[in-house]
C-alpha cells in the first residue's frame, strides 16, 4: 500500500525525520511507537504531504507521491486524523462529517455518502447526539471522534492515525480499538502512531520503533512486545520500580 | 548589557550623522530626520502595542493629533482679550503665559508650551483609558474595527470643528522654549539642535521600551499576546495591563504629536487620518512586528524618504509596493530576515 | 538696474502641488500646466537669458509634506520662489517659512487669510471668495431671490466659502436659512437636500470644489427641487458639468473667463492669453482645461513678469510684484499693490450657466 | 481542613447541564481525581473552579474563603494554578520565559520599575530567572530554556506547561490530563514528579484517563458522569464500584 | 412631515445600500480565508472604472459584463501573485498585504485613469428621472442597488450553506490543514474566492457608479464604510451586512435632522463602536461561532 524509503524532513533547520524508511501492506495494521519528539507525527504529516520532505522517496500504491499535494493524497485514498483533532470549530458535527466527504462528492457518489453518515454514527453514537452542535464546543473526546468519523467520510484505503487515543475515556480507548480492528476486518489499511504501545501493539500486525528521527527497530507486534528494549522504553515495565 | 550597547551605537549614528551632514554642508537632510524620528515615537510606541501585547489599533494616528491639536489649539490661543481675567493673569505671573508679538506684528499672550504638553498628556490618558477600557475586550477584526472607528471619529471631529481650524488645520504654531537657547521649533537656525532634541527622545523611548519588553510587565504583556486564557490563568490581570499599554504607546503618539507640531509650526487633519493610521501598522510589521529596533530602523528610513519626496507621486505605491515585498519575501521584518541568512552562511563557513 | 545675467543660468522655480491624494484634482492640472510653461518659455530663450527650471513637489495634500518640501525647496534647491500649494492648509503652513527665508511664494489656493494678514513675501492668484459671494448674491437680487440655502464641504475651500457667505448675505438683504456641511467624500447627499427642501428654501448654493458639486445637482433634480442651484467659482471644470448631465442645465456660478474664452469679445484683454493658453493645454495633454490649471498659469505669470521687470534679483522681483498692475492673467485682470496681494477686482468674475452641456455667459436681465 | 470546598456546583449550556450540582472536597495536601466518560463535564468543572468560566450556581470556597464568580487571575492570585486539556502555551516566548511568565504573581516590579530597570526589578528578575532553571531541570528540559515553545512536540510543550504552572508554587494545582500523549516510560516519569510535587505540600486536582496512573497516584477519586457526581472513594472501592465500572472502566 | 419622513427613508436606503454592497464583498474572503481584504474597496472602483471605459464601446449590459469578468480576474490574480505561495500566512500578514495591495491598485489606476471623476450611465432613465414614493423621491437607480443587493445575498446564502464548494471555502477559513487532509484544494478555494469578490465588488462598483461618481480613491472611503458594516453585522454574514448596511444609512440620515452634517460619520461610527461595545460579535453575529474564530 505505502512504502517509504530514505525520507528525511523537518522545520526550517530543525531535522526531524533522518533517513526513514517503512513500508505498509495491505489490509495490516501497522504501529508506529516512540518517545515524545521522535517524529511520529511529522512522519504522518510528511506522509500526508502536509509537510514536504527534504529527500527520499514515498511510494503510495506503487506511485511516488513526494511532489502530491494533501488534497491529492486524500484522492488516492489515503486519509489522516491529525493530532490534535483538528475539527471545524465553527462548524456543526454534520457539516464537519460532510467535508469529510469531500472527495466523494466530488466523484457524485451521493449515494455512498447517504449509507457513511449512519454508518459513522453507529460507530460513534455520541456525535448522532450533538448533529448540531458546533464542533468547537464539544469535549476533547467528542472531537477526537468526530476527527475520526470525518476521516471515515472520505472511505478512505489507507487510515492514519495520529494517538487516536490521546484524552479518551478507558472505555473510548477499548471502543476505539475494536473500531480499528473493525475497520480493518472491513478491509482497511492502518497506520497507527500511539502513545499507550500496549494496546497499540496489541492490535498491530506489525510495529516500528522511532527514536530521534529513525527507525530503530520494526517486527511483528509480538516480537516487540517480547522484546526486553521495548519493554523497558516503552510497556513500562519498570513503572513500578520507579514508584517503589 | 546588550541593549545598552546598541542604545550607544545609536547614539553614536545619531551623532555621526549630524557631523558628517554639518561637515558636508549638507545639513538640510536633518529636517527630514528631526520629522522622521518623531514619526518614530509613534511607531515604536505602536510597536509594544501591536507586536508584544499583540492588540492591534488602527486608529494611533489619533493620538497623534490628540497632542498635536491639543498644543496647536492652546499655544495659539490668544488671551491678549482676557489679560482682566483673575486666571490669566495668575499664569503670565507663574510665567506659564507669554506676552509677545506674531510676524505680523499682532500682540499676543499666548500659554506656555509646557502647560500645553500637559494638557496633552492628561488628555491623551484620559482618552485612552475612556476608549482603551471597552474597545480591548475586543478581538482580532473587532478591535482593528473599534480601533479604525476611534480614528475615524477624531479625524470627523478635527475636520469639523472650527475650533480645530476645520480642514486647513491650526497654523501659526509657536516653538516650544524647553530651556532658554533650546526649543523645538522649524526656524531654519535650529535645525541641528532640533535634531537632537528629536532623537535624544526616541533614544530615551527606545531605551524605557527596550527595558519594559525584558520586565515583568513585559513578560506578562507578551503573554496576553499569547493566549489570553493561559495568561489569565496564571494571575495576569488581563484588562489592566492591555489598558496600561495602550496608555503607553498613545503617550508616546501624543508626545510626538506635541512635538512635531511645534516643530512644524502647525498640524492639520491629514495627521489623524486613516492613511497615517494604516502606515504606522505597516511600518510595524514591516519592522517585524515584535522588533522595536526593526521598527525604529524602518520607520526612520521609509518616513525618511517619504517626507524627501524621493518617490514623487509614486511615493504611496512604492509604498504599497515595499509593504508588499515584504510582507511576501520576509515577514519577520527586513532586518530579521537578513540577520537570519547572513547567521546562516557565516554558519556554513565555520563548519567548512 | 538688472546686471545681465550670463548666459544659460538656470533659475529654479519650486513648486508644491497636490498632484495626488484628495487634492488631485487641484494638482494634477496645475503641475501640468507648469511643465507646459516651463517648456514653452526656456524654448523662447527663458527669462532675462536665464533658463527655468520648475521644480514640482507631490504634496498628497498633507501639510507636513508641504512643510518638509518646502524647507527642502528653499535650503536645498535655493529656489529663487514657490508657486502653489494648491490647498490652503498647506500655504498657511508654510507662509511663515517663506516670511522668514524671504522666499516669494505665489499660491494657488483661495483662503482669504493667505493675504491677510499681509505677509511681505507671500501672494495669491485665484480670486477673492468674498467677491465670489458677492456675484453671486448680486446676481440672487435681480432674479428676486432672497431666502437660500446654503451647503458647502468640509475643506479649506468650503469653509471659506460658507464663512464669506454668511458675513455677507445680511449687507445683500439675503436670508440664509440654513447651512450645512458635507463630507468631501460624500455619495449621496439627498438627505441633507432633502432638509434644505423642507425649509423651503429659494435657491441653494453649493460651495466646494470636489467632484460632490455634481452630485447635488443631480439629487436636487431628483429631488424634484425645483429651485436653482448655485455653485462657487470651484465648478470651473467641463468635467463636473459632463458628471452632472442632464442634472447640471441651468446651474449658475462665478467664474473666471477661462472657461468661456471663445464667447468674449475680441477686445477683452485677457481673449488672447486666455485662448493662448487653452490651445496650449488642450492639445498638449488631450483633455479639458480647468480654472485651477489656470491658477498656476498665473502664479508662474505674474513671477515671469516681475522678473522680466526687476531682473533676477529675489528682493527687486518682491517689488516688481507687488507693483505689478493691469497684468492679464487666466483668472482675471491683477493690479497689485503692498497692501493688496490678490490683485484681483469684483471684474475678475463673470456669472456662468450651463447650456446645453456646454458653459455659457449668464444672461442677466 | 479542606483546602477547596465544592458544593452544588452547577453549569448549564443552554439546554445541556454541562456539570449538575457536583459537591466535593479537596482536603489539604492530597491527591484528588476526577475521572468520567467523555462529555461528562470534568473539564467544565475545572474551568469553574478557575475562574474561566462563571458557574451558574452552587458554591466554591478556597482556604475557607468563597472564589465563586472570581475572574480567573485572582484565583491565580490567591494560589490555583492549572494547565490546559489541550495545551496552552504563550508561542512567542520562549521555554523559560513560559516558565518565568508563570511566576507572574510572585513579582512585584512595576512599570516604572520595569521601564526604568531599578535594582529591585532587576533583582527580582534574576531570582525568577533562576527558579525557572530550577523548574526546567525538574522536569528534564533544561536544554530547550532558549528553544520557542511554539516549536516543540507535544511532549515537551505539556511539560513546558507543568512547569509554568508550578513555578509560582501553588497551594492548589490542577491538571487536566497531563498525562495524554505520553508514553508508558513518561507517565511513570510523570507520576514520580507529581508525587514529588505533592511531597512539597502542594495539593492537587487531576482530571485523567490513564486509569493506571490515577489508581498509582490519587488518594480519593471524584467519578462524574453526564455532569453529575455518581461515586466518590478510594482507589480501589473505585474501581469495583459497578457504576463507575459501566460507564467509565467497562469490564475487563 | 411624512413627505419628509419619507424622504429622509429613501436617502438612508439609498446610503445604506451603497454601503451593504460594498459590504458583502468582505464576508466572502472572510468565509473562505478568514481575513478582510482590504482591498475590496479598490475591486469596487477597477469594476466601475472598467465599465466607464468599456460603455465607451460596448452596451451597458456587456460592459458591466466584462468589467466583471476583469475585476474577478484581477482578485485571481492578486491571490496568484500574493497569496497562494505563503507557507501559512498569519492573519496580520494577510492584512498587511491586503492593505498593500489596495495602495497599489490605487495608484495604479491613478497612472491609468488619472484623478479625474467619471460615471457610469444611469441603468434606468437619467441624472433627472425619479421615482416618487408618498410625495417623496428617489433615483430609479437605488433600485437597482436594492435589487442587486438583494439578489446577491440570496444567491451567496444558498452557495455558503448548501453547496459542497461554499461549505469547502467556509472549511478552509477555520482549519486550513483539515481542509486539506479532507480532500480540499484549499489553494483553489482561497483563489476562488477572491475572484468571487472580485466580481462581486465590481457589480457592486457599477451599480452604484452613477449614483456616487468613481474616482481613483474613491475605494478607500468605501472600503471603511464597507468593512464597519460587516463588522457591524457581524462579520461572514451576508444577510447581516444589508441589514447593518440599512441601519446604518438610516441612522446617518436621520442623524442629519438633528445634527450638523459634518460629524454624521462621527456619529454613526460612534453608535457603531457602542454596539460592538455591548455586541461584540456584531449585530447579527453568532457569539459562539465568534468566539471559536481566531484572530
Ligand atoms: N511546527 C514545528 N516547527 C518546528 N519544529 C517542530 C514543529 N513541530 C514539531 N517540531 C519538532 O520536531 C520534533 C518532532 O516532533 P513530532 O511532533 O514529530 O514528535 P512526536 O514524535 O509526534 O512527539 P509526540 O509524541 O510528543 O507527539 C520535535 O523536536 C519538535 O520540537
Ligand atoms: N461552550 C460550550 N457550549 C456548549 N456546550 C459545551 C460547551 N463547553 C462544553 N460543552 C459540553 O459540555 C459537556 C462537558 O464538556 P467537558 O469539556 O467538560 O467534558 P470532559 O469531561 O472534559 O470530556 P473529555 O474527557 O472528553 O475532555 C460536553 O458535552 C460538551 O459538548
Ligand atoms: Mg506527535
Ligand atoms: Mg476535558
Amino acid at each position: 500500500m505505502i512504502r517509504v524509503r530514505n525520507l528525511e524532513s523537518g522545520y526550517g533547520a530543525l531535522r526531524v525525520l533522518k533517513g526513514v524508511s517503512l513500508h505498509v501492506d495491505k489490509g495490516e495494521i501497522v504501529t508506529i511507537i516512540g518517545a515524545n519528539g521522535a517524529g511520529k507525527s511529522t512522519l504522518l504529516k510528511t506522509l500526508a504531504s502536509i509537510v514536504r520532505p527534504r529527500s527520499g522517496t514515498i511510494l503510495l500504491n506503487r506511485a511516488p507521491v513526494v511532489r502530491s499535494s494533501a488534497e491529492t493524497i486524500v484522492a488516492m485514498g489515503c486519509s489522516l486524523v491529525p493530532e490534535g483533532r483538528h475539527v471545524f470549530g465553527a462548524m456543526t458535527v454534520v457539516e464537519n462529517l460532510a467535508l469529510g466527504a469531500y472527495i466523494q462528492y466530488k466523484r457524485g457518489k451521493k449515494y455512498e455518502i447517504e449509507e457513511d453518515l449512519p454508518y459513522v454514527f453507529s460507530i460513534f453514537p455520541t456525535l448522532l447526539a450533538r448533529k448540531t452542535q458546533l464542533a468547537g464546543t464539544l469535549s476533547g473526546g467528542e472531537q477526537q471522534m468526530l476527527a475520526m468519523a470525518r476521516a471515515l467520510m472520505a472511505r478512505p484505503g489507507l487510515l492514519m492515525l495520529d494517538e487516536p487515543s490521546m484524552g479518551l475515556a478507558p472505555l473510548m480507548v477499548k471502543e476505539l480499538f475494536s473500531v480499528v480492528r473493525r475497520l480493518r476486518d472491513e478491509g482497511k489499511t492502518i497506520l497507527l502512531v500511539e502513545q499507550n504501545a500496549k494496546a497499540a501493539l496489541g492490535v498491530a500486525d506489525r510495529g516500528y520503533v522511532l527514536e530521534t528521527g529513525r527507525i530503530v527497530l520494526e517486527g511483528a507486534s509480538r516480537e516487540l512486545l517480547d522484546n526486553k528494549d521495548v519493554q523497558r522504553a516503552y510497556l513500562g515495565k519498570e513503572y513500578r520500580k520507579i514508584n517503589e | 548589557m546588550k541593549r545598552y550597547i546598541s542604545i550607544l551605537s545609536l547614539a553614536a549614528v545619531v551623532a555621526v550623522i549630524q557631523l558628517g551632514s554639518t561637515l558636508c554642508g549638507r545639513e538640510y537632510y536633518l529636517t527630514q530626520l528631526t520629522m522622521a524620528a518623531y514619526y518614530s515615537l509613534v511607531a515604536v510606541g505602536l510597536c509594544m502595542l501591536m507586536g508584544y501585547a499583540g492588540q492591534i489599533s488602527l486608529g494611533h494616528a489619533a493620538f497623534f493629533a490628540i497632542g498635536g491639536y491639543t498644543t496647536a489649539v492652546l499655544t495659539t490661543m490668544n488671551l491678549q482679550a482676557h489679560t482682566s481675567s483673575r486666571i490669566v493673569s495668575l499664569l503670565v505671573q507663574c510665567g506659564l503665559a507669554k506676552p509677545g508679538t506674531d510676524l505680523y506684528g499682532v500682540a499676543q499672550l499666548s500659554l506656555s508650551p509646557w502647560i500645553a504638553l500637559g494638557g496633552a498628556g492628561i488628555i491623551t490618558v484620559v482618552i485612552a483609558i475612556i476608549i482603551g477600557i471597552p474597545v480591548l475586550k475586543l478581538k482580532g477584526h473587532y478591535l482593528a474595527m473599534a480601533t479604525l472607528g476611534f480614528g475615524i471619529i477624531v479625524y470627523r471631529i478635527t475636520l469639523g470643528t472650527g475650533l480645530f481650524g476645520q480642514a486647513d488645520g491650526i497654523s501659526g504654531v509657536p516653538q516650544f522654549t524647553i530651556v532658554p537657547g533650546i526649543a523645538i521649533g522649524g526656524g531654519f537656525a535650529n535645525k541641528v539642535i532640533n535634531y537632537y532634541i528629536a532623537w535624544v527622545m526616541v533614544i530615551c523611548g527606545m531605551l524605557l521600551l527596550l527595558n519594559l519588553i525584558d520586565s515583568r510587565v513585559g513578560r506578562a504583556l507578551k503573554s496576553i499576546h499569547g493566549s489570553e486564557e493561559a495568561a489569565s490563568a496564571i494571575g495576569i490581570h488581563i484588562p489592566r495591563y492591555k489598558l496600561m499599554v495602550f496608555i503607553i504607546s498613545a503617550l508616546f503618539a501624543s508626545l510626538a504629536g506635541v512635538c512635531l507640531t511645534h516643530y512644524n509650526g502647525g498640524i492639520g487633519p491629514s495627521e489623524a487620518g486613516v492613511m497615517k493610521s494604516v502606515r504606522y501598522v505597516a511600518i510595524v510589521a514591516v519592522g517585524g512586528m515584535a522588533n522595536l529596533w526593526g521598527t525604529l530602523i524602518m520607520s526612520v528610513l521609509l518616513n525618511y524618504l517619504s517626507l524627501r519626496g524621493y518617490f514623487g507621486s509614486y511615493d504611496d505605491a512604492v509604498f504599497g509596493a515595499i509593504l508588499i515585498g515584504i510582507m511576501l519575501f520576509a515577514p519577520d521584518g527586513i532586518i530579521k530576515t537578513i540577520r537570519t541568512k547572513v547567521e546562516a552562511r557565516v554558519k556554513v563557513k565555520v563548519r567548512e | 538696474c538688472a546686471k545681465k545675467p550670463a548666459p544659460q543660468q538656470v533659475v529654479k522655480i519650486g513648486a508644491l502641488f497636490s498632484v495626488t491624494g484628495p487634492a488631485s484634482f487641484l494638482g494634477a492640472p496645475e503641475a501640468k500646466t507648469v511643465q507646459m510653461l516651463v517648456d514653452q518659455i526656456n524654448m523662447a530663450g527663458g527669462v532675462k537669458g536665464a533658463k527655468l527650471e520648475a521644480v514640482i513637489k507631490d504634496t498628497k495634500g498633507d501639510p507636513e509634506n508641504a512643510i518638509s518640501f518646502a524647507k527642502q525647496l528653499i535650503e536645498e534647491e535655493k529656489v529663487f520662489a514657490i508657486i502653489g500649494p494648491s490647498t490652503s492648509g498647506e500655504t498657511m503652513k508654510i507662509k511663515n517659512l517663506c516670511e522668514e527665508a524671504k522666499v516669494l511664494l505665489v499660491s494657488c489656493a483661495a483662503a482669504e487669510v493667505i493675504v491677510n494678514p499681509l505677509a511681505k513675501y507671500v501672494f495669491k492668484v485665484p480670486q477673492k471668495d468674498s467677491q465670489a459671494a458677492i456675484k453671486i448674491f448680486e446676481t440672487m437680487k435681480k432674479m428676486g431671490i432672497s431666502k437660500i440655502g446654503v451647503v458647502s464641504s468640509n475643506t479649506g475651500f468650503g469653509n471659506a466659502g460658507k464663512e464669506q457667505l454668511e458675513k455677507l448675505a445680511p449687507e445683500n438683504s439675503i436670508t440664509i436659512l440654513i447651512s450645512e456641511v458635507y463630507d468631501k467624500t460624500a455619495t449621496d447627499l439627498t438627505g441633507v437636500l432633502a432638509k434644505l427642501k423642507s425649509k423651503k428654501v429659494q435657491a441653494v448654493v453649493n460651495w466646494s470644489i470636489e467632484p460632490a458639486q455634481a452630485i447635488v445637482a443631480k439629487n436636487m433634480k431628483q429631488l424634484k427641487m425645483g429651485v436653482p442651484l448655485f455653485q462657487s467659482h470651484g465648478f470651473g471644470n467641463i468635467r463636473y458639468v459632463k458628471e452632472a448631465g442632464e442634472a447640471g442645465e441651468g446651474i449658475i456660478f462665478p467664474c473666471g473667463r477661462l472657461l468661456v474664452a471663445d464667447l468674449l469679445p475680441a477686445d477683452h484683454p485677457q481673449k488672447s492669453v486666455l485662448t493662448k493658453y487653452k490651445t496650449d493645454y488642450e492639445a498638449k495633454y488631450q483633455e479639458d482645461v480647468s480654472t485651477f490649471g489656470g491658477h498656476a498659469y498665473d502664479a508662474l505669470m505674474v513671477l515671469v513678469k516681475s522678473m522680466e521687470t526687476a531682473g533676477l534679483d529675489k528682493e527687486q522681483v518682491r517689488m516688481a510684484l507687488e507693483n505689478l498692475k493691469g497684468f492679464a492673467g487666466t483668472g482675471g485682470v491683477f493690479n497689485f499693490s503692498a497692501d493688496d496681494h490678490n490683485g484681483l477686482g469684483l471684474d475678475a468674475f463673470e456669472m456662468l450657466t450651463v447650456k446645453d452641456g456646454k458653459f455659457a455667459l449668464l444672461e442677466q436681465k | 481542613m479542606a483546602l477547596l470546598e465544592v458544593n452544588n456546583l452547577s453549569k448549564f449550556f443552554g439546554g445541556l447541564k454541562a456539570v449538575s450540582a457536583v459537591s466535593f472536597d479537596v482536603p489539604q495536601g492530597n491527591i484528588k481525581a476526577i475521572i468520567g466518560p467523555n462529555g461528562a463535564g470534568k473539564t467544565t468543572l475545572f474551568n469553574l473552579i478557575a475562574g474561566s468560566i462563571r458557574p451558574d450556581c452552587g458554591s466554591v470556597r478556597f482556604k475557607n474563603s468563597s472564589i465563586f464568580g472570581l475572574p480567573p487571575y485572582r484565583i491565580a492570585q490567591r494560589g490555583i494554578l492549572r494547565t490546559f486539556q489541550n495545551i496552552k502555551l504563550f508561542p512567542n516566548l520562549s521555554v523559560l520565559e513560559n516558565v518565568m511568565a508563570g511566576m507572574h504573581v510572585k513579582g512585584r516590579a512595576g512599570l516604572a520599575a520595569g521601564m526604568l530597570r531599578l535594582p529591585q526589578a532587576r533583582a527580582e528578575e534574576a531570582f525568577i530567572s533562576e527558579k525557572a532553571h530550577e523548574m526546567l531541570a525538574f522536569f528534564n528540559i533544561g536544554e530547550l530554556a532558549k528553544r520557542n515553545a511554539a516549536h516543540l512536540s507535544f511532549g515537551q510543550q505539556r511539560a513546558v506547561e507543568f512547569a509554568r504552572a508550578l513555578a509560582s508554587g501553588p497551594a492548589l494545582l490542577l491538571l487536566d490530563e497531563p498525562a495524554a500523549g505520553l508514553n508508558t516510560q513518561e507517565t511513570a516519569q510523570l507520576a514520580s514528579q507529581i508525587a514529588h510535587i505533592r511531597g512539597k505540600g502542594v495539593t492537587i486536582l487531576i482530571v485523567e484517563h490513564d486509569m493506571s496512573l490515577i489508581m498509582d497516584i490519587s488518594d480519593e477519586i471524584v467519578v462524574v458522569s453526564s455532569g453529575q457526581k455518581i461515586a466518590e472513594g478510594k482507589p480501589s472501592d473505585i474501581q469495583r464500584n459497578a457504576d463507575v465500572v459501566r460507564v467509565y472502566l467497562g469490564e475487563e | 412631515m411624512l413627505e419628509q419622513t419619507v424622504q429622509y427613508i429613501l436617502s438612508g436606503l439609498t446610503i445604506g445600500s451603497i454601503y451593504a454592497i460594498a459590504a458583502i464583498g468582505y464576508n466572502i474572503i472572510y468565509n473562505a480565508t478568514g481575513i478582510i481584504n482590504f482591498a475590496q474597496g479598490e475591486f469596487i472602483m477597477v469594476g466601475a472604472m472598467t465599465a466607464i471605459t468599456l460603455s465607451a464601446f460596448l452596451p451597458l449590459p456587456l460592459a458591466i459584463l466584462f468589467a466583471v469578468i476583469i475585476t474577478a480576474l484581477l482578485g485571481a490574480l492578486i491571490e496568484i501573485c500574493c497569496i497562494r505561495w505563503l507557507d501559512r500566512p498569519s492573519v496580520l500578514r494577510m492584512i498587511i498585504i491586503t492593505i498593500g495591495l489596495s495602495i497599489l491598485i490605487r495608484e495604479a489606476a491613478l497612472h491609468i485613469w488619472d484623478e479625474k471623476v467619471r460615471s457610469l450611465r444611469f441603468f434606468t432613465g437619467n441624472e433627472v428621472s425619479s421615482v416618487s414614493v408618498f410625495g417623496a423621491h428617489i433615483s430609479p437607480q437605488v433600485l437597482w442597488v436594492l435589487g442587486i443587493c438583494a439578489l446577491i445575498v440570496v444567491l451567496l446564502n444558498v452557495f455558503f450553506k448548501y453547496t459542497l464548494t461554499g461549505r469547502s471555502i467556509r472549511a478552509c477559513s477555520s482549519d486550513k490543514m483539515a481542509a486539506s487532509l479532507c480532500g480540499i484544494n484549499t489553494r483553489n478555494m482561497v483563489t476562488l474566492s477572491f475572484m468571487l469578490s472580485g466580481a462581486i465588488g465590481a457589480l457592486a462598483g457599477c451599480v452604484i457608479s452613477p449614483i456616487t461618481q468613481t474616482q481613483y480613491d474613491c475605494g478607500t472611503h468605501l472600503a471603511i464604510k464597507g468593512f464597519a458594516v460587516a463588522v457591524f453585522g457581524g462579520l461572514g454574514n451576508s444577510m447581516a451586512a444589508v441589514a447593518a448596511g440599512l441601519i446604518v444609512g438610516l441612522l446617518e440620515t436621520f442623524s442629519i435632522t438633528v445634527m450638523p452634517l459634518a460629524y454624521t460619520d462621527a456619529i454613526s461610527i460612534a453608535i457603531l463602536l457602542l454596539v460592538l461595545f455591548f455586541r461584540p460579535s456584531g449585530l447579527f453575529g453568532n457569539r459562539e461561532a465568534g468566539r471559536l474564530k481566531e484572530f
